[in-house]
């Protein structure tokens, strides 16, 4: 019902070539994040997967069968466009109810499905608006109501929380998944989003120009990053990596600390430094420390309020054990 | 946006439309093609013979010839430059929130309701005249006195007549296109500092650009064939002056009834009508992506 | 059995009071009904032209000129109008329109209503100006009479003449003119003849007339828009056919109907010619109508002397369709109520369109050459015409074009060896 | 965009448009004016106020009857339109949204099939319908007219289709949409503006046709237009007829126009894509 | 040069009152940032400020003068709008240079700008294509690009980064609060993202259904919310609310307690529970505990990875200095 697998797929737009051959198995019932750099061909990806574009090179399949000349609608798939692209002359109502209707759904139902859908995205009261008349993050949730009304074989979602508030988007977060439990429909979902991508996924795909750097799940994405990459990618604030001497007395080419692995004391560590900005977060700060010699800043994070101010001298000491190791090439030392 | 399953299906969406255009197009074509190698009139069809080349000979040698496919690229350059330019004009007019709105769209495209003939009528004995015309009563009214229209400037009145039927076409067809253009776009304009004539120049245009091409195209098609409005007022004259390409075959045709030099004149205007089409797709055709 | 008539006409007056008066026709005729194709004449004779030549068969009865008549005879898409019934006294229509609608003695049209042309003038302004008209005036009388007319800050000009391009048109009018100047336009080797002395003169005093006494606009002006210039009291003579006597006469439309005084179409002094004009709207049918019969009855009821009484009846016999029976102006109530009913016979009795020229010529027709391509040349003749009309060359050019025109189109068309 | 523009702005543009409007409208109210005239008032010279005498309609009427040929014209005019969406849009749509190298060139040449000058082609044509059976028929005038019109009605789709956001369309097709629900649900009514003055131009254009609908018809299909050419120009006075005539032939689709022009809505396609 | 103050602004569309009358003074050179839930009316208000929107009420002032009816031209601000709002058919570099061009900046500045934003946006490959061409986060640089070059009186950002991935985000904040610190011009930015509002405000402003809840410096917020939902609003995840007799207990309606204030423990402590979902970012683990008694989850923080599952029962502390409580009304008690 949900199995999709790429077999070499490429993708080229005239001479550019965005996605370069790549392979892919997502199994039935997964929810698979893709993640990475605005650009690196994330939206095209799904794209490819929805039949919306034309693959250059390689296959497609969806439950074994070979999809890749099969039209769109015979795919079976529910999308939220990162654009939303709704139908600027329907209602919201009209809007959702539109894949039903295709599915010639009965009225009845359908009623159900929408109110229920505007309930758990907070557009009751929008229900009869035209999208021009909502905000950003309204005609989003349109967008998402539009594609989980549907039971479809699987969901593609693209950056659907962009435009939500923190609240919001938790709840959406929360619906997402409650549905991926119910339906266990196969999901793709492409974020920018840290915790969502380390929350939600099952299994999580780094791309990076258009290839695949890592898929693991999220905790073996953070633990252990297969390389520079995506240990600089995943996590929030970014891995601090350094390269010189320091990594070579770890007998690597390069070497990565989490901001939340290194411990801050005025009193002494390993190393020397002085505190540039910080920003405070109310629950956490981050220290960005300067001046130590082995990168421009390093990236520290601390808890709750810390009572540095900018200049003061600190010494740092990363925590040994959570130190990660990279070779010449990028790829990670065991 | 195209993929394959698409570009398959679209070509099967597309194949009626040209199917049904091709035999519009071959079997006339053909036809003509085919009379235009033939001694034939229509009131002498027992003296039909084989004419090859002479026809087509004969149709250019016509004294009035070039002179008429000089006025034809006037007539149709005239009119392109006042619809086009009046129409982007009047479609931004009324596209603004006005009172009466809808009264005044209708009025302004309300010149393309009338027929061709009857608007040449109209112009040349209610408006242009010398005599009792309009223009004629409003020259008096200032003590000027009355332009013969049709006999000094028999091809800028036919111009104005024409342009007047067509630019409610172009008003129309930019007016739909103005309509589409996204309010935000301006307003991220606005916030640009960009001043009315910017916007204009830097957004409305290239908004509009597809279909200022459009009208420039199917206008200068249907421009090429005008015929009634000369037949109405000036009868191709004073002279020459006022024969376009197509009275001159609208002569051959329908006065002499000579079937073959028609339709080597046919050939011609086709022949030139394609020049010229090839020329604006060219110059405009980018315009159309 | 019912039969549908498909009359094709074209759509002045006189033709459409016969169409209001179809009825009694289809009372007499019980089993036949009539559509009327009314149309404007060029667009009339495009139409038909076409569905005769490709034998189309779309019509049954059709109105076509005295231009027609013989070269379709010839071609014989005409059906010979033998065998009418014997009160339609075929001898009763004037000999000359006859003659005009017959080929080889054979009637292959019947006349509806027939023309000529003559000199329609304003007695006031005459009066005014202190001049008689004669009779019959020659163009010196002509151009005296229009310089003694000619109020140009009340426009009141002279004299009103055709100048719109068009074998129809100007043509008609020049033709008819030239032939009064002794002009042709072939000579017997089919030559065209505009490097004449008589072309020249002929259009030189038409560019003279007009020029000094005519109204502006002149060269887009054709028999309508002169018609409304003289109903408007803007003209002080015109020239042109006969018809419009009855509507310049016409008190309902007409601000001078009855300060209008007729003449016959001017001479050249000592040239005994008046132009030969004539025309005759006729009823003809194409060889390719299954309906000839039917036809034949209606064309012997339109053209019929009961006719001319039923419209008599009707509208008066100022309506009575003129130009083709001697027995309508033999009618002391039709004479009594047309003023111009004596000059109008005069003047189509004069007309003899076998000969128009002084010179020899190889072709008929007055104010045009019946042959086919002469609606080509005239047109291109008449476009040059309307230029030197316009100021846009002189009368020499317009002359020298004409005849290099008319040449080129001659040997195409094989009269030129 | 959700500006008030101020009061007297719009004042100053609303005298502005509708001088313009009156400008260009004038020789149409010209002749509504004539057509209330009588034929002696009708050449009297300028004069705005007309009699209002209704004479001139009835000669018209009494001469020839409307009917016939405004029902002719009706079916003749929006019969070929609609024939001509139905086979234009799906064209349009794929030309619009599945672009190949050649489109363009399919355009132009669509496009070029309306330069053979109609005079050049009558007498093949007639045969034709002579041979068919078509002559004097609607059917006939209704194929002629729809493939004389179906390239603009192709070139003009295909420009108000490029304005639509083809993510819309893809939209669709995700929530299973066949071509059909496509094109009906979400492409036409998007593009109704487009449409509508497409489908405007087009019964326009189909109504005011003077050459073919004149030379294939005699009395069963003959249109408005012959209905006028039976007014233009005959001898004596006829401007007060002929503007009445013409009064009549332009009324209904200046009615059809009034209709049409409340679809050339603004903004169909906002707030749909970022 | 940018002091923006809004007297009695009130905003309607038709019958929907979307800014109810609100006064708001925003000081020259300041770094305001507008937060609240999805619809609340952040872009209206943007809208209303940058003049593309009328005020149904009041009045806007910038520098003391009445711009209530200054065309957005006039205003200066320069803006960068939640849909982009790009020109589509002009290429990347012309759409960055277009308000320069407006400006009348010599050729040469303009490369020189352009080359510099593009080369902080990451967008230096691009700048020859059209919009239509890029993915979504290009399109927003672009957008961000075409406000940055300008020197206008104030920036209006709505939702600038909201497309962009963690690490282009971090750079962009970095990058855009540095412009502040070099242009000292004022900015006012929307925003969802709970890290860019509390990092990059000097003050932020807390929306809800179009009125003014609390204005204030980020950790005043965070600190000292001044009703419960600015409590609830700021700070992610969301702090827990109780009210009834847990509240009752400490002299209020209802109480919050952020879940990162509060200690898990399998041992015991104050209110018992059971472990719910839990959520591994890596850094942090969010435990939702539910059967508490309290409220139907509680959400807790702590660091690092956590050894509880699904179904454990555990202990959770608050830290009773950092409970926050708010009367019947929602409004904070001291
Ligand atoms: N044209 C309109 N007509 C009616 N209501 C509108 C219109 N535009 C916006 N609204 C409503 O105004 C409210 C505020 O919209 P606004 O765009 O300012 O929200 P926002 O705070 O920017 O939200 P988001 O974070 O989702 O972008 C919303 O509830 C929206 O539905
Ligand atoms: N039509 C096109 N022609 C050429 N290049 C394109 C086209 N569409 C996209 N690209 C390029 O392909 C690359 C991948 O685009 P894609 O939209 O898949 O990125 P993404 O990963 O979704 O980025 P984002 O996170 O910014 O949305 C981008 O560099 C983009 O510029
Ligand atoms: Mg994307
Ligand atoms: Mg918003």
């Amino acid at each position: 019902m949900g199995r999709i697998t790429l077999e070499g797929v490429a993708k080229r737009f005239g001479d550019v070539e965005v996605i370069p051959p790549l392979n892919l198995d997502i199994e039935d019932g997964e929810f698979v994040v893709f993640v990475g750099p605005s650009g690196c061909g994330k939206s095209t990806l799904l794209r490819l997967i929805a039949g919306l574009e034309d693959v250059s090179d390689g296959r497609i399949l969806i439950d074994g069968q070979d999809a890749t000349d099969e039209s769109p609608a015979k795919r079976g798939l529910a999308m939220v466009f990162q654009s939303y692209a709704l139908y600027p002359h329907m209602s919201v109502r009209k809007n959702i109810a539109f894949p039903m209707k295709m599915a010639k759904v009965p009225q009845d139902e359908q009623n159900r499905r929408i109110d229920a859908a505007a309930k758990a995205l907070n557009l009751t009261d929008y229900l009869e608006r035209r999208p021009g008349q909502l905000s950003g993050g309204q005609r989003q949730r349109v967008a998402i109501g539009r594609a989980i009304v549907r039971e479809p074989s699987a969901f593609l979602f693209d950056e659907p929380l962009s435009n939500l508030d923190a609240a919001l988007r938790v709840g959406m977060r929360l619906e997402i998944s409650e549905l991926h439990n119910r339906l266990e429909t196969t999901m793709i979902y492409v974020t920018h989003d840290q915790v969502e991508a380390m929350t939600m996924a099952d299994k999580i795909v780094v791309l990076h120009a258009g290839r695949i750097e890592q898929v693991g799940s999220p905790l073996e994405l953070y633990l252990r990053p297969k390389n520079a990459f995506v240990a600089g990618f995943i996590g929030s604030p970014k891995m601090n990596l350094f390269s010189g001497e320091t990594a070579a007395e770890y007998g690597a080419a390069t070497i990565g600390v989490r901001p939340e692995h290194i411990g801050v004391s005025t009193e002494g560590g390993k190393w020397k430094g002085r505190v540039g900005v910080s920003e405070h977060l109310g629950s956490d700060t981050f220290l960005y420390v300067e001046d130590t010699g082995l990168a421009e800043t390093i990236t520290v994070r601390s808890d709750g309020e810390v009572r540095l101010r900018h200049g003061d001298t600190v010494w740092l000491t990363p925590n040994e054990d959570k130190i990660h190791k990279f070779d010449q090439s990028g790829d990670r030392i065991d | 946006m195209a993929t394959r399953q698409t570009a398959s299906l679209a070509r099967l969406m597309r194949a009626p439309a040209i199917i049904l255009l091709l035999i519009w197009m071959l079997i006339p074509l053909g036809m003509t093609l085919y009379y235009s190698f033939l001694n034939y009139n229509l009131l002498n069809p027992a003296n039909t013979s084989w004419a090859g080349w002479f026809n087509y000979q004969y149709f250019y040698t016509d004294p009035a010839f070039f002179e008429a496919i000089w006025n034809t690229i006037v007539l149709v350059m005239g009119v392109l430059l006042i619809t086009v330019c009046g129409g982007i004009a009047i479609a931004m007019l009324i596209d603004k929130p006005i009172f009466g709105q809808g009264i005044v769209r209708i009025l302004v495209i309300s010149p393309f309701f009338v027929m061709p003939p009857v608007a040449a009528l109209i112009w040349k004995n209610m408006i242009m005249h010398p005599s009792y015309g309009v223009f004629a009563d409003i020259a008096k009214f200032f003590g000027a006195s009355p332009v013969d229209w049709f006999a000094t400037y028999p091809l800028l009145s036919i111009i104005i007549i024409v342009a007047w039927q067509w630019l409610p076409f172009a008003t129309l067809i930019l007016l739909t296109s103005l309509q589409s253009l996204d309010g935000e776009q301006m307003e991220a304009a606005e916030m640009d500092g960009a001043p009315a004539i910017s916007r204009f120049i830097y957004l409305t245009l290239p908004h509009m650009a597809r279909a200022i091409t459009v009208v420039v195209l199917i206008q200068t098609i249907f421009l090429l064939g005008i015929y009634a409005e000369i037949l109405v007022t000036t009868n191709g004259g004073p002279g020459y002056a006022s024969t376009n390409l197509t009275f001159l075959i609208y002569r051959a045709a329908r006065l002499n009834f000579d079937i073959g030099g028609a339709a080597a004149g046919g050939i011609i205007a086709v022949i030139l009508a394609n020049f010229v089409a090839i020329f604006l797709m060219r110059a405009v055709g980018k315009n159309l992506d | 059995q019912d039969t549908t008539l498909t009359v094709a006409t074209v759509n002045n007056g006189d033709m459409i009071r016969m169409q209001g008066l179809t009825s009694d026709f289809t009372e007499k005729h019980p089993d036949i009904t009539v559509e009327w194709v009314t149309l404007e004449e060029n667009i009339l004779r495009e139409r038909v032209t076409t569905d005769i030549a490709t034998q189309g068969g779309q019509y049954d009865v059709l109105t076509i000129g005295t231009y027609e008549v013989p070269i379709w005879a010839k071609q014989q898409w005409l059906v010979p109008l033998d065998g009418l019934p014997d009160d339609y006294d075929a001898d009763d229509l004037l000999p000359a329109v006859s003659e005009a609608l017959s080929v080889d003695g054979t009637l292959y049209a019947a006349p509806f209503y027939g023309e000529s042309a003559m000199v329609m003038y304003r007695t006031d302004l005459a009066e005014a100006a202190g001049i008689t008209m004669p009779e019959s005036p020659t163009w010196a009388d002509i151009k005296a009479a229009a310089e003694a007319m000619t109020d140009k800050d009340n426009e009141v000009y002279g004299i009103c003449l055709r100048g719109k391009p068009g074998w129809g048109e100007n043509m008609a009018f020049l033709t008819a003119m030239a032939n009064s100047y002794g002009a042709r336009w072939f000579d017997m080797d089919w030559k065209p003849q505009f490097d004449s002395q008589e072309w020249n003169a002929a259009l030189t005093d038409y560019l003279d007339l007009m020029t000094n006494y005519g109204p502006p606009g002149a060269s887009s002006n054709g028999f309508n828009e002169n018609l409304s210039l003289f109903q408007q009291g803007k003209c002080g003579m015109w020239i042109d056919a006969t018809v419009a006597a009855s509507f310049v006469t016409d008190p309902e439309n007409s601000t001078v109907a009855d300060k209008v005084s007729f003449a016959q179409f001017p001479n050249k002094e000592g040239m005994d010619n008046h132009g030969n004009w004539l025309w005759a709207w006729s009823l003809a049918i194409p060889a390719s109508s299954q309906k000839q019969d039917a036809a034949k009855q209606f064309i012997a009821w339109a053209t019929s002397k009961g006719y001319t009484e039923l419209v008599a009846s009707k509208d008066g016999w100022r309506a009575a369709p003129p130009g083709t029976r001697t027995s309508l102006y033999e009618n002391p109530d039709y004479q009594s109520e047309a003023p111009f009913a004596a000059m109008t016979l005069q003047a189509i009795n004069a007309a003899n369109t076998q000969k128009s020229s002084v010179q020899d010529i190889p072709y008929t027709g007055g104010q045009f050459v019946a042959i086919p391509e002469f609606q080509g040349i005239g047109t291109a003749v008449g476009q040059q015409f309307s230029a030197a009309l316009a100021g846009q060359m002189s009368a020499e050019d317009a002359l020298s074009a004409a005849q290099a025109n008319t040449t080129r189109e001659m040997t195409r068309a094989g009269y030129i060896k | 965009m959700a500006r008030a523009i101020s009061r007297n702005s719009k004042i100053g543009w609303t005298v502005a448009a509708w001088l313009v409007a009156l400008i260009i409208f004038f020789p149409i109210l010209y002749t509504i004016i004539t057509s209330l005239k009588t034929e002696q008032e009708a050449i009297a010279g300028f004069d705005l106020i007309p009699s209002f005498s209704f004479s001139s309609y009835e000669t018209v009427q009494n001469q020839n009857n409307y009917f016939r040929p405004f029902m002719n014209s009706v079916v003749i005019a929006v019969g070929s339109t609609l024939l001509a969406l139905i086979v234009a849009i799906p064209a349009a749509w794929a030309m619009a949204f599945s672009p190949t190298k050649r489109t363009k060139d399919i355009l132009m040449w669509m496009l070029s099939t309306k330069m053979m000058p109609a005079v050049a082609v009558l007498v093949p044509i007639y045969l034709i319908f002579l041979r068919t059976g078509l002559m004097d028929t609607r059917t006939g005038l209704v194929i002629i007219l729809m493939l004389m019109n179906l390239p603009i009605v192709i070139w003009m789709l295909y420009t108000y289709f490029r304005e639509i956001p083809g993510e819309i369309l893809e939209a669709a097709r995700m929530d299973g949409a066949t071509l059909r629900d496509e094109i009906l649900y979400i492409l036409t009514p998007m593009a109704v503006p487009g449409i509508a003055s497409t489908m405007l131009l087009n019964i326009i254009l189909a109504w005011n046709e003077a050459f073919w609908t004149i030379q294939l018809t005699t009395t069963n299909a003959a249109p408005l237009s012959a209905f006028i050419a039976s007014f233009s120009s005959p001898q004596g006075l006829f401007w007060a007829k002929l503007s009445a005539a013409s009064t009549m032939a332009i009324a209904p689709i200046l009615i059809l126009g009034w209709f049409s022009q409340k679809q050339l809505v603004r903004g169909l396609t906002f707030g749909a894509v970022k």
